[in-house]
């Protein structure tokens, strides 16, 4: 018979061992640098829910794993793909412009990576082009984990420091989780 | 093994020795060294990197106010008098004004560690603002990481003083303290002329 | 020659002890602390110094797996073996490890086991320092490890040049695990340097003055003395770069009014120095072995003594012949190639002094000695090499290239290695007490040799067909695979003399010959000390009335008494002449610089994450240095005397 | 001052006034005022505005301008600065568009016609009736995809009547035309196309039968160009583009330009390096005036594409300049570059005010142009000579004009360039003043200059042209110039080439200005206050805060009832208001083009909104 | 342009410090040489000082130290460490003449160039006094033979270093430091330059030729450059453009006289004109470049051209028009 202390010696023990292994695998997964490999969902993602209100029992739906909003490099990857693509152009560094900001907590079509996926692929109403076609998949989503890193949604060891640039903004590292609200109105002109 | 032959005896030699006789002293004088060299290096790049603005502080950028760090710079120089009292003190093995120097001395640490925190704030310029604020604060951390060190070890060495293990040979301590003293709080002086007299005639 | 110690008579009251009484109450007094705990706890010089030097030599060994790895990758054009990711993660950790972990830690332990035997002391100045910084250097080393294991192995090259090493284009924790070993490394390099500068200055044997000190200790003081001034550059630049990383300063950022030539300047005049940080100890090394090996003093001491000294000046005035491509201006420019070639005329001093030496001695060719002859053919090598790239209009050719690589290899490998490898082989029997074997130990000199000269001549010839340094692959195209393939076949040639020395050590630690205090009849105090040395070191503190104390009184040395031996105490002497100045109190081991390393580690750590780290981290160096310094127990006889007083 | 009557009696009798509306009385020709000291007698008698037509008598107001001479001068004379204490407010309108309002609602007899920023739509009020009751509305239904594409907003400047017909354009690059009388439209022509980048804001101007439209998106790498269509069916007559070959920029035989560096063949494609001019920007977003005499239009071009000036070295002819073309085929007569190789965004699109100004004791034919880069320009504009520019704001970026070679000396050390933050560059991109109208009072010889106090901080980053997405490389931080205040009103002398008095303001003031013959001056701020000046001494005399920050212009009118009104637009927005009106996020210094970083404390100023104010006196 | 190719795959001596073909690779040359030479003299002395002292035959019983010898050997190892002061003052003088001669600034009339390194590749442009006149290209510097050539260097990311050994040694293009150098070839050729500066993943493939030819086919090369690319005259190769417009590659690449004018990747308006593609990696052939168009992270692993997944008739239909760009 094992004495309780003894099993809760044990039990603190493999729980140290588990949290050390997570910090491992997350280091590995936070370094690595595949520069052949796509994510999972790269090519094809299934349609995309819009609206929380469903017809019916509510189900979940599956969220589709961005492997890049874990890795650092692909983060660093979609921060220089968001500015060469201009995407900077009309949001700019986070705070909009011709677009909406991209580092406040308001999210007009989902924070989702798989949202941020399609705004980015299938472009939006209000201005929003479509890359579909412009962009590889892999691209998008590097910068969907770049997009999402710009609220404090990504870990902070994952999420970039500055830019050899311009002192903007506090770095993406330092920006402090903006807990996303789904936000229906676009912030676009509203019709009469 | 080599045997030896007994040519003298030092059973007479004093067992607590001050300044350049002791190891500790010199001890301190290599850390001063390093602490010095590492002082050193962020005016050099205060310096170096004013080369590459056109205006010292640079355009929009406000210049340091001046009240809190002259008053702590007075305050760092006058603190040397009571500093070497202590030091004195300790010489002549006088535990009761070792005692009471350090308490004046640890309180008026603290009050500089209160005066630096207030100082940041005088800069006028947050560090990730451009390589002027970013330099400005290199060389106040750097010195305020000393201070507050120093502050550490003076509480510390102050709790000592009162202890009923203290030895006399830590009464050298004071000595070599003040020695560290004497270099933190003078350093200032020129740091706080970089940091908040420079951008006044620069 | 007449002694100054201050003549203080016996006490009349007390007999004098006798050596075995006195031995036996040092043997207790100084008695290592049984277990764990009294390992992880020992302060003995001699104890950190070993640990020192095999952690050193563990490192030694990675570094060099990985030099197998890249020139296994290079074997070939376009080969497939790792890609760019891994070979840079490879090349730098390699650079790393050998500059950081390896080269200077090694100088530095090697000393710190040395050093108080040769100047007849007990241990260092401060012990519980000594222990610390060893600490933080484990730690520091175990913690690059595991981070390149763990794929976050730094891979912008051990000089970490900005913009590439900045936030932009360094994303994720490499680069900041380069920063943060960078900064362990450098603590436990100051805190050797401070250690040595006041162990020679203040605890050297009555007699010993600065005139008569041993050209090794004097070597290790110049050492220390440019660490102390070298080291803070780096450890200010690597802190910097950690500040741009983590909180978003601006230091490197050139459009914020940043520099990336900060960088370089910052780092190259840590960067320069460190190589004669690596090659003075070398000197010393060498200095030593010539005299026991000719069995006479070297000659020159007042030029060798001049020479290491002015090596050590001239060092800091080198630092911008590493960026002559950078666009400098052409005048500053001709003031570090005339500097740079300056450097050459104290090494050529050496040099002349050494054959000299040679020439006028008898010389015995045991393995130390074959050692120091295949320096002098390498370092030749290295130094011509040297004053070529000072040229500022040959170095804009090959600055960059293989070249560079085979000349650095040639002044590190032969101005440094050979000499140390020299040094295991002549002090490995008073470290251990055995004797390494000579017909081993003359093959893994010639193949050292040899892989040497295999592996890195090729190199100069591939830099001037313009190969640069640190690329992954090359075109089969360039014609660079014939030479390449050589180095690589050279790389083998030294992974097996390598092979051969470790077999060497563990067969001499098995069966290797019993050595006696002074095998190699050796002039200097450490062979007056029983191989291996006890905790003490000696049982009374030797007197030195001439610079060969050994060859001056091979039976029997003149020794001062009167030190206690109920407790740890050690005899001060002045700087200058090493007279008897105080008693000072040897601490007792403890388990707090472990544990200050711990905290220390921990706020370097968590500084990679969060700037919150260094509050953290302040916290518990705090508290650990809290308990460090607390007094615990007391002396009655040193209590007494306060209460007196106050 | 009788010269002055003369010519605002003239102003009677104007080509467009023909309609077919209603017309009604002119008012009483200009008294002569007593009261007010003239102000210099050589001005009184010589100044005036060129030609006011086609304005069509104080009642009305039937282009933004007011009169091809864009004074924006009313001859109304019911409100004073004695009585404009009392004005109150009549009645009001919401527009339901809550994006900013920059248009100036249009007065043709008894209808009040307003355009609303995207989507477009333009109401008509009655005016006849009690509280001005909707007539009807028409809806253009632009695409919603333009929005992307409008690089400061998505406001619209305003519509111009025209035979029965209001006709302006919408964001998405087309120009209609509604029956003024029903609200049915009579045409639509696509001018552009937004998937260049192109879109349209500025309100066209007609001439001789012609509309002229031009197109915005200088931050889109469009290529820049003046388009006339038919004003009764809307077919393309002519296109005159900015940049490109002689034959695209309608430069042909006629062409004169003053300064010897403006002459030469393709000069729209030799100053820039490859075919960068295929997308350099020199968009037409701004003012058009026309002198019926001389037969010339004038307007102003924007500035070059992209902002990072690195990657376009050469003068980047003809961005940032102006042009005098004749209007029938769009022939261009002379042209001037304000900023040859614009680095700064200082477009050149300000309102051209053509006034007859004694200059060294002769009466001369002039341009006055208060410009971006901080200088008020007199050029002859016959021959496109530069006669003066003075500053009229902070500026380090250049140190004057050279008026032998004409252009500006610059200051290197503040030019932007890639990968480095040049600092203090005054005054910041959108320039001392920006879009906002200035108005001119014959009575007065003064210029009222609305603008603003700003300065930036620039780096030029890697430019990278993808069609239809923003094309500017340049990371912007802008903040308020010395002294700290963002906003300025001033009155200034064209003759005299000075201040003569200048109000402060918290925010840029980013509205027109309107100055009656009562010599009172109304302008808006962005924080939602409308006030009337005193136009000879700039003493504050009235004001009302409306629901939202105003960047509109404002208009006076008679109303049937023969009173006269005052009438402006608030809704905050515009490049300076974007903050507000997009919901941007401070925390980014460089949102808005680095409008927000000076605009930081606007959202706790005003709101967003859309309403028309309507006052009068009592 | 096959006669380029050949010339770079089949002449090593086109990357060499040792086959200089500009005045300052010479002068490098001339130092190395002497240095050389200077230094196996010194070498065998020394050595054979060594040796000799070493293994020397000795009497049985030398005196240890003996004042009278010690003083001897003083006066040798003085004349020795004269000697190499003497040297190395040599050494010196002679190393700032050469630094001269190597920085001396070049004349009015030299080429103007700019070079703009990128990760991993090169921006090159020709400046004129016209700008219209200005020429982007990538990755190959054409030159005429005996003109100086000045070249101002930029870059947009991080530290690179321009090397054309047989042309001149290096110089860094720092971001935020402009730098320049000029060089001069004297004799026509193709010269291989690489970046030698650590610059990341792909530092090992980021090279450069400079091609140099007579004045007269320089300024043909010159004047095709100015060029913008021809309308596409068959249907496959107007597919292509097609293509290419409508694809990922408008994104990075510009083609002058199309719209696609991006500018993160290299200029391909003269693609087919190039005798490398992938900055020096791989030959220009049909295969290389779709092989590089589809799997580039296979060829260049971390390099920032994206994979291409391209229908095989869309891709035939691409590299037909890449071919035209001349």
């Amino acid at each position: 018979m094992s004495s309780p202390s003894r099993s809760g010696c044990r039990r603190r023990r493999e729980l140290l061992a588990a949290v050390l292994l997570a910090a491992a695998l997350s280091a590995c997964q936070r370094e690595d640098r595949r520069f052949r490999t796509w994510p999972p969902a790269a090519s094809a993602i299934p349609a995309v829910r819009q609206s929380e209100l469903q017809p019916g029992p509510t189900t979940r739906d599956l969220t589709v794993r961005n492997e890049y909003g874990d890795n650092a490099w692909a983060v660093s990857e979609g921060k220089r793909l968001y500015n060469q693509f201009n995407c900077s152009g009309c949001h700019f560094q986070g705070g909009g412009g011709i677009g909406p900001p991209l580092m406040d907590s308001q999210w007009i079509y989902g924070s989702q990576p798989e949202n941020i996926f399609a705004t980015i692929v299938e472009g939006r109403p209000n201005g929003m082009p479509s890359f579909r076609g412009k962009l590889g998949n892999d691209q998008v989503w590097k910068l969907v984990a770049y997009v999402r890193s710009m609220s404090g949604l990504l870990a902070k060891d994952v999420a970039s420091g500055r830019n050899d640039d311009m002192q903007v903004r506090s770095q993406e590292q330092s920006t402090e989780k903006a807990r996303p609200v789904q936000s229906a109105v676009p912030p676009a002109s509203q019709r009469p | 093994m080599t045997g030896f032959r007994i040519v003298a005896n030092v059973t007479e030699l004093p067992t607590t020795t001050f300044g350049h006789r002791s190891p500790m002293w010199w001890g301190t004088i290599g850390f001063i060294v390093i602490e010095g060299s590492t002082l050193f290096i962020c005016a050099i790049s205060y310096f170096y990197l004013r080369r590459n603005f056109l205006n010292w502080p640079p355009e929009g950028v406000f210049r340091p106010a001046l009240t809190v760090a002259t008053v702590q710079a007075a305050l760092m120089v006058l603190s040397n008098i009571p500093m070497a009292m202590v030091d004195r003190a300790a010489r002549r093995l006088d535990l009761r004004a070792v005692r009471v120097g350090m308490v004046v001395c640890t309180l008026l640490a603290l009050v500089m560690c209160v005066l630096r925190a207030l100082e940041f704030e005088a800069l006028n310029v947050r560090w990730d603002s451009n390589a002027y604020g970013t330099v400005a604060w290199a060389v106040l951390t750097a010195h305020a990481t000393l201070l507050l060190l120093e502050t550490l070890e003076s509480l510390v060495f102050t709790a000592l003083l009162f202890s009923p293990n203290l030895e006399q040979r830590d009464l050298a301590g004071a000595s070599d303290n003040a020695l560290y003293w004497y270099f933190l709080t003078l350093v200032w002086i020129p740091l706080y002329a970089i940091v908040f007299l420079s951008p006044y005639v620069m | 020659m007449s002694l100054t110690v201050p003549a203080v008579p016996h006490e009349p009251g007390r007999a004098p002890e006798s050596a075995a009484e006195v031995v036996g109450r040092l043997e207790d007094t100084w008695r290592a602390r049984p277990g764990l705990r009294g390992w992880l706890s020992s302060v003995d010089h001699k104890s950190i110094g070993k640990r020192y030097i095999i952690t050193a030599f563990v490192f030694f060994l990675l570094g060099g797996i990985e030099a197998a790895v890249m020139r296994a990758q290079l074997a070939r054009p376009e080969n497939g073996l790792i890609g760019p990711d891994a070979y840079n993660q490879i090349f730098t950790m390699h650079g790393t490890t050998m500059m950081f972990l390896f080269a200077v830690p090694v100088m530095d332990a090697v000393g710190l086991y040395l050093v108080p035997l040769m100047i007849g002391g007990r241990n260092v100045a401060f012990p519980r320092l000594n222990a610390y910084g060893y600490w933080v250097y484990l730690f520091g080393g175990a913690f690059l490890y595991v981070m390149f294991f763990l794929n976050t192995g730094p891979d912008t090259g051990w000089f970490s040049y900005v913009p590439l090493a900045g936030p932009e284009f360094s994303p994720g924790k490499r680069v900041d695990v380069w920063a943060q070993t960078v900064t362990f490394t450098e603590i436990s390099a100051l805190v050797a340097s401070v250690e040595l500068i006041v162990t020679i200055f203040k605890t050297r044997a009555p007699g010993m003055t600065l005139n008569r000190m041993p050209l090794y200790v004097w070597s290790m003081l110049v050492q220390s003395f440019m660490v102390l001034f070298a080291m803070p550059w780096v450890a200010s630049a690597s802190m910097f770069l950690a500040m741009d990383r983590l909180v978003g300063t601006h230091f490197f950022n050139p459009a914020e009014g940043g520099d990336a030539l900060l960088w370089q300047h910052l780092f190259w005049f840590f960067g320069h120095p460190e190589v004669y940080i690596i090659f003075v100890p070398a000197l010393g090394f060498v200095s030593s072995i010539v005299a026991t090996f000719t069995r006479r003093p070297v000659f020159g001491y007042p030029a060798m003594v001049l020479s290491m000294v002015a090596t050590g000046f001239l060092a800091f005035g080198l630092w911008v012949h590493h960026m002559f491509v950078t666009g400098i201006p052409q005048l500053g420019a001709s003031f570090f190639t005339a500097a740079s070639m300056m450097i050459a005329i104290p090494s050529g001093v050496q040099i002349f002094c050494w054959i000299a030496t040679i020439w006028s001695g008898r010389p015995r060719f045991a393995v130390p000695f074959l050692f120091v002859l295949g320096f002098v053919a390498l370092f030749l090598i290295g130094g011509f090499t040297g004053v070529m790239i000072a040229s500022v209009p040959f170095d804009t050719q090959v600055h960059d290239t293989f070249f560079i690589v085979a000349h650095f290899h040639y002044v590190l490998i032969g101005g440094a290695v050979f000499p140390l490898f020299g040094a295991f082989y002549y002090w490995f029997p008073k470290v251990t007490g055995r004797m390494l074997d000579e017909r081993l130990g003359r093959w893994n000199f010639w193949l050292f040799f040899i892989g040497m000269n295999v592996t890195f001549f090729p190199m100069h010839e591939l830099g001037l067909l313009g190969m640069p340094r640190r690329v992954y692959t090359y075109l089969p195209e360039t014609g660079w695979g014939g030479l390449n393939l050589l180095a690589s076949i050279g790389a083998v040639t030294i992974a097996v003399s390598v092979v051969v020395f470790l077999v060497n050590v563990a067969r001499s630690l098995r069966v290797g010959e019993a050595a006696g205090a002074n095998p190699w009849g050796a002039d200097t105090l450490e062979w007056a000390a029983t191989s291996p040395p006890r905790p003490y070191n000696f049982a009374f503190t030797p007197v030195v009335e001439s610079r060969e104390p050994m060859w001056q009184h091979p039976a029997e040395l003149p020794a001062v008494e009167g030190l206690r031996t109920d407790v740890r105490e050690v005899l001060v002497t002045t700087l200058l002449d090493a007279e008897p100045d105080s008693r000072h109190r040897h601490p007792e081991p403890t388990i707090w610089p472990l544990i200050a390393a711990i905290a220390t580690a921990v706020l370097f750590i968590t500084l990679i994450f969060t700037p919150w780290g260094a509050v953290i981290g302040t916290v518990l160096l705090f508290l650990a240095f809290v308990g460090w310094a607390w007094p615990r127990g007391k002396d009655h006889q040193e209590q007494l005397m306060i209460e007196a007083e106050s | 001052m009788a010269k002055t009557s003369l010519v605002v009696g003239f102003v009677a009798l104007t080509v467009a006034c023909s309609g077919g509306h209603e017309s009604r009385a002119t008012p009483p020709a200009a008294r002569v005022t007593t009261s007010a000291a003239a102000p210099a007698g050589a001005l009184g008698t010589a100044a005036r505005a060129a030609s006011l037509a086609p304005d069509s008598g104080s009642a009305q107001w039937i282009i933004p301008a007011k009169n091809y001479a864009s004074t924006r001068y009313s001859g109304l004379g019911q409100i004073t600065a004695a009585n404009v204490s009392r004005l109150g407010l009549a009645w009001t309108f919401s527009t339901g568009v809550s994006r900013g309002h920059e248009a100036a609602p249009l007065v043709v007899g008894s209808t009040m016609y307003v355009v609303t920023p995207f989507p477009n739509i333009l109401y008509a009020l009655d005016l006849s009736k009690p509280g001005a009751p909707l007539k009807w509305e028409y809806q253009p239904n632009p695409s919603t995809a333009s929005q992307g594409v409008a690089c400061c907003d998505v406001v619209n400047r305003g519509a111009v009547y025209y035979d029965g017909k209001i006709i302006y354009n919408t964001l998405d690059a087309n120009t209609v035309a509604v029956d003024a009388r029903t609200g049915k439209q009579v045409w639509r022509t696509r001018v552009g196309d937004i998937n260049r980048g192109e879109s349209v804001t500025m309100a066209p101007l007609v001439v001789k039968g012609k509309v002229l439209v031009g197109n915005s998106g200088g931050e889109f790498g469009i290529r820049g160009w003046l388009t006339a269509l038919d004003a009764g069916t809307g077919k393309l007559a002519w296109r005159a583009y900015t940049t490109g070959p002689d034959t695209d920029v309608l430069i042909g035989p006629r062409f004169k330009p003053f300064y010897p560096l403006d002459q030469g063949k393709d000069l729209g494609v030799s100053s820039w390096p490859g075919d960068a001019w295929q997308y350099g920007g020199g968009g037409v977003w701004g003012w058009i005036s026309y002198d019926p005499e001389l037969n010339l239009i004038y307007y102003g071009t924007s500035n070059p594409g992209p902002w990072n000036p690195d990657v376009r070295p050469g003068d980047n002819k003809w961005t940032a300049g102006v042009f005098a073309r004749d209007p029938d085929t769009g022939e261009a007569v002379w042209a001037y570059q304000w900023n040859p190789h614009d680095v700064y965004d200082h477009d050149g699109i300000n309102e051209l005010l053509l006034l007859d100004l004694p200059i060294n004791g002769a009466t001369r034919k002039v341009l006055v142009a208060p410009e971006r880069n901080g200088y008020v320009y007199v050029l002859d504009r016959a021959t496109g000579e530069v006669l003066s520019a003075d500053p009229f704001g902070y500026i380090t970026t250049s140190r004057g004009v050279d008026l032998k070679s004409g252009r500006p000396i610059m200051v290197p050390e503040k030019a932007p360039r890639t990968g480095q933050v040049v600092r203090e560059i005054c005054p910041a991109a959108p320039g001392v003043k920006d879009w906002q109208p200035s108005s001119w009072s014959p009575r007065t010889g003064l210029l009222y200059i609305p603008h603003q106090n700003l300065c930036q901080d620039e780096e030029g980053t890697e430019a990278n042209y993808i069609a239809g997405t923003p094309y500017v490389a340049a990371i912007v931080k802008m903040y308020a110039g010395p002294g700290g205040y963002r906003g300025e009103m001033t009155a200034w002398d064209p003759v005299a080439r000075k201040i003569v008095w200048n109000v402060h303001e918290r925010f840029p003031v980013w509205s027109g200005t309107v100055v009656t013959e009562g010599d009172v001056v109304f302008y808006g701020t962005m924080d939602g206050w409308f006030k009337a000046l005193d136009a000879r001494s700039g003493k504050e005399l009235w004001r009302f805060k409306t629901g939202s920050g105003i960047i509109g212009q404002p208009v006076t009118y008679l109303g049937p009832d023969g009173k006269q009104y005052v009438a402006v637009l608030a809704g905050v927005g515009g490049w300076a208001g974007a903050v507000v009106a997009g919901g941007l996020d401070t925390r980014d210094s460089s949102a808005a083009l680095g409008f927000v970083n000076a605009m930081k404390d606007l959202p706790a100023a005003t709101t967003k909104g859309g309403t028309l104010y309507v006052f009068a006196l009592p | 342009m096959s006669a380029v190719l050949q010339a770079v795959l089949q002449f090593p001596g086109a990357h060499s410090a040792l086959k200089p073909a500009g005045p300052q690779a010479r002068i490098a040359e001339g130092l190395w040489n002497s240095m050389y030479a200077t230094a196996i003299v010194v070498f065998l002395l020394v050595m054979a000082a060594l040796l000799w002292a070493a293994f020397r035959r000795r009497r049985a019983e030398e005196p240890a130290p003996d004042p009278a010898r010690e003083r001897r050997m003083r006066r040798v190892v003085a004349a020795a460490v004269g000697i190499t002061t003497i040297v190395l003052f040599t050494f010196l003088v002679s190393d700032i003449s050469a630094g001269r001669a190597v920085t001396a600034t070049p004349g009015k009339d030299a080429i103007q160039i700019i070079v703009t390194g990128h990760q991993w590749w090169w921006e090159v442009q020709y400046r004129d006094s016209v700008p219209q006149r200005w020429v982007t290209t990538a990755n190959e510097i054409h030159v005429p033979v005996g003109r100086q050539v000045a070249v101002e260097l930029r870059s947009t990311d991080v530290i690179h270093s321009f090397w054309p050994p047989n042309l001149t040694g290096k110089r860094d293009l720092i971001p935020g430091n402009e730098n320049s150098l000029w060089f001069q070839a004297d004799s026509a050729g193709v010269y291989r330059a690489e970046c030698a500066e650590y610059c990341g993943h792909e530092h090992a493939k980021m090279a450069l030729l400079v091609v140099a030819q007579s004045p007269d086919s320089f300024a043909r090369w010159l004047t095709q450059q100015r060029d913008t690319a021809h309308t596409p005259a068959d249907s496959l190769t107007s597919r292509g453009q097609e293509v290419f417009l409508s694809s990922a590659c408008a994104m990075c690449h510009s083609i002058a006289g199309t719209p696609a004018g991006s500018r993160v990747g290299p200029d391909l308006t003269h693609l087919a004109g190039r005798a490398t593609i992938a900055a020096g990696t791989l030959p220009n052939t049909r295969g290389n470049l779709a092989g590089w168009i589809v799997d580039p992270q296979r060829i260049k692993p971390g390099a920032r051209m994206p994979p291409n997944q391209l229908d095989p008739a869309d891709l035939r239909a691409l590299l037909a028009y890449l071919e035209t760009l001349r």
